[in-house]
């Protein structure tokens, strides 16, 4: 085991710790790289929308983040698979470091889809089945990281939200479904958010795929510093406890 | 499995509080509606379903927090994990126990409390189906929501936050039944739907429960 | 029937090991006195021999399946009569008559009374009788004699007594002599310290400098 | 500055919040960071001394 190099040698927190520290920077440059390219060019450089007007500008934002905001999420599910699994204790601080990047992503594609939805509905909030989706989903990033928030010891606090996390995944993936069967085809959803990229012409799809590449990489580099902070937080915890023994 | 569920009955009846207060509850929201939004019948009778849905839900939230915190307390929750019993029985044990005292009571007060907000004759009935079916859904959510807290000093407002996001599903089709059904429209699918909800919670939900309860005592 | 044995144990409460290396055999008709200071990790250790928490290292066997816990917390509804209590944990347990019990412990006369006005003797003496209707054969007890007067302790004494006489096992953790025969294990020798922390404590982050 | 015709408020303001909430999330990031590493740094001088 030792000669043999898995995947999994880098779920021990002093390796992760070495390998991510090189590896931060340059994340971090082509994230800001990327998003500065792909919003200046999509804010700068792209024409209106000959229906939407202006705000199809607002797609350089809203696209990324909702995709993101749902990605956090499942990355979190597989991290907390591999928690209750293997036990990996950088996998559970990683679920745990991931939460609020993605409720900030949720946020964003909050704000931006009722901004972008206002002219159309002519109000700042439409119970659109997308937009509450996202709403609800909101709620469950803040339930989960108010559970981390309220447990003492961190191994306890792992196995707990990693349940919740399960749990609430599948809630999540119905929750979505009763609110299409909520509230059907009363708002244009399907025109707001993804499907439109079928018939989003050239001049305003490749932006939106550096913006997305963007967040992609600002995701990775904050999760990865967060989990790194995580982790010394969690070497802290277990030296300040051995402290107290003395 | 019977007896822990018949025992925590007992338990809820005898000490009275757990039981009569939620259904106190339940009327004391409906009767402040009309407060909120005024007395015309054209007003209420619309929102009379979506108001006894979120009474009934909120109802059965005021009492989760006991569901386990005084069988920790008294030491009776050590003592079953080491009993001949699985603890995914006891966890829908608990779930039935919560469900008899309050979303069973619940459903039955419905009918009488939409009476006071003008619900339209045919749906009384299918207002108490629906939270028939659906109640027994929010208990096995809620106990799941009691499972991962039991542990914590100020559990009670985090359980809220953990499982109300988790009703969604629930109130949205039970609601839905209940408003097709004042209505006078097929009900059907929203049903099937809530029936569905219920059906999952039952056959997956204990061994979350069961799951969250080991770590809990450890 | 074997006895009680655990190898090597090492326990933890809420993240910090407290006990390492503790292995003892305890055989059919023994008994083991655990002692220590507060806070040494007695009842850590108990819940760990009950199956109720996980070992952070080595062996207990056999688990849970044979032992029957008992605290101060007597797991007794306050609004419930003796006998239904003992009704309760019975069926739980499949025992059929809580009659035997009832006479082991001298609580005939209080059947029919609420467990909420028993006195703190009678309580105890409630609590051990569903230590007997379990009807397992390892009996782990944290501190049960706190609250008894000198006659209650003699009766729970006679009542281990019995029970190591059946062929039963008993593990207590107390600082009252009982006059059970019996063997004391001080924990102080095992107790993991500062200094020895971090070696096999079970927690990675407790090891090294993670960077 | 492009011209963003009459929907500037709604386009400005989704730029706007989301500028506010990624520098945000960014910032607490490298704080937390920072306040974390000095804390173990200083607990790891005392263990070692």
């Amino acid at each position: 085991m030792q000669t043999e190099m898995s995947l999994w040698s880098y779920a021990n927190p002093t390796r992760f710790m070495a390998t991510t520290r090189p590896l931060l920077p340059w994340l971090s440059a082509l994230a800001a790289a990327c998003l500065v390219v792909g919003l200046v060019w999509g804010f700068f450089f792209t024409p209106d929308d000959y229906r939407q007007g202006s705000t199809v500008k607002i797609i350089y934002l809203h696209v990324p983040s909702a995709l993101m905001a749902i990605n956090a999420w499942f990355m979190m599910l597989v991290a907390s698979l591999i928690w209750l699994i293997r036990r990996h204790h950088v996998s559970a601080l990683a679920a745990k470091a991931a939460a609020p990047v993605g409720v900030t992503m949720t946020l964003v594609a909050l704000v931006t889809g009722a901004v972008w939805g206002s002219p159309m509905w002519g109000t700042w909030w439409a119970w659109d089945p997308r937009l509450t989706s996202f709403l609800i989903l909101f709620l469950f990033y803040l339930g989960y990281m108010a559970l981390w928030a309220a447990i003492e010891d961190p191994d306890t606090a792992a196995d707990l939200t990693s349940v919740l996390c399960l749990v609430g995944s599948v809630f999540a993936v119905l929750s979505r479904y009763a609110v299409n069967f909520w509230n059907q085809g009363l708002h244009q959803g399907a025109s707001l958010s993804l499907d439109k990229e079928e018939n989003v012409a050239d001049v305003f799809y490749i932006p939106l795929l550096v913006c997305i590449a963007g967040f992609v990489l600002l995701f990775v580099a904050l999760v990865l510093a967060r989990t790194r902070t995580e982790i010394r937080a969690r070497r802290l915890h277990a030296l300040q406890l051995r402290e107290r023994m003395a | 499995m019977i007896r822990i569920l018949s025992r925590d009955v007992a338990l809820a009846v005898r000490a009275g509080g757990g039981f009569g207060l939620s259904l106190a509850f339940f009327l004391i929201v409906v009767v402040l509606v009309p407060f909120g939004v005024g007395p015309e019948t054209a007003v209420l009778a619309p929102i009379a379903p979506g108001i006894l849905w979120l009474g009934a839900l909120l109802a059965c939230l005021l009492s989760l927090d006991r569901v386990f915190a005084l069988d920790r307390e008294d030491g009776a929750l050590d003592l079953l994990a080491t009993a001949p019993v699985p603890l995914e029985g006891v966890a829908l044990a608990k779930a039935g126990a919560h469900w008899l005292t309050t979303g069973l009571p619940l459903s039955l007060a419905a009918p009488f409390l939409a009476v006071l907000l003008g619900l339209p004759a045919p749906g009384h009935l299918w207002l108490a189906v629906s939270l028939l079916v659906g109640t027994p859904a929010l208990s096995l959510i809620g106990t799941f929501g009691a499972a991962l807290t039991v542990g914590l000093k100020r559990g009670g407002l985090l359980l809220s936050l953990l499982v109300l996001p988790l009703y969604v599903p629930t109130l949205i089709f039970g609601a839905d039944v209940a408003r097709r059904g004042a209505e006078g429209l097929a009900l059907g699918p929203p049903l099937a739907l809530l029936g569905a909800v219920t059906a999952g919670c039952v056959a997956l939900l204990p061994f979350a429960t069961a799951a969250a309860l080991r770590v809990s005592l450890r | 029937m074997s006895g009680l044995v655990a190898s090597d144990l090492a326990v933890a409460r809420g993240g910090v090991p407290l006990l390492a290396g503790v292995s003892f055999d305890v055989a059919p008709g023994r008994a083991l006195i655990l002692t220590g200071r507060n806070g040494i990790g007695k009842t850590t250790l108990l819940r760990t021999l009950a199956g109720l928490q996980p070992p952070l290292a080595g062996r207990v066997a056999p688990g849970g399946e044979r032992s029957a816990y008992g605290a101060h917390a007597d797991g007794m509804k306050a609004t419930l009569s003796v006998a239904e209590n003992l009704g309760f944990w019975a069926t739980l347990h499949g025992a059929g008559d809580i009659a035997p019990a009832l006479a082991a412990f001298d609580l005939d006369d209080l059947r029919g009374r609420a467990a909420q006005h028993l006195s703190a003797g009678q309580r105890r003496r409630l609590g051990l009788a569903r230590m007997l209707l379990t009807g397992r054969d390892i009996w782990l007890l944290d501190e049960p004699t706190v609250s008894l007067d000198r006659a209650s302790v003699a009766r729970f004494a006679d009542a281990v007594r019995a029970h190591l006489g059946r062929g039963g096992i008993a593990v207590l953790a107390t600082h009252v002599e009982l006059g059970i025969e019996a063997e004391a294990l001080d924990l102080e020798r095992y107790r993991v310290t500062g200094a020895t922390a971090g070696q096999g404590g079970g927690d990675i982050f407790a090891e090294g400098a993670v960077e | 500055m492009p011209d963003l015709g009459k929907y500037a408020v709604e386009v400005g303001a989704a730029y706007g919040l989301s500028a506010v909430l990624i520098v945000g999330l960014v910032a607490v990031t490298l704080w937390r960071g920072k306040r974390v590493k000095r804390a173990l740094d200083a607990a790891e001088g005392r263990r070692n001394a």
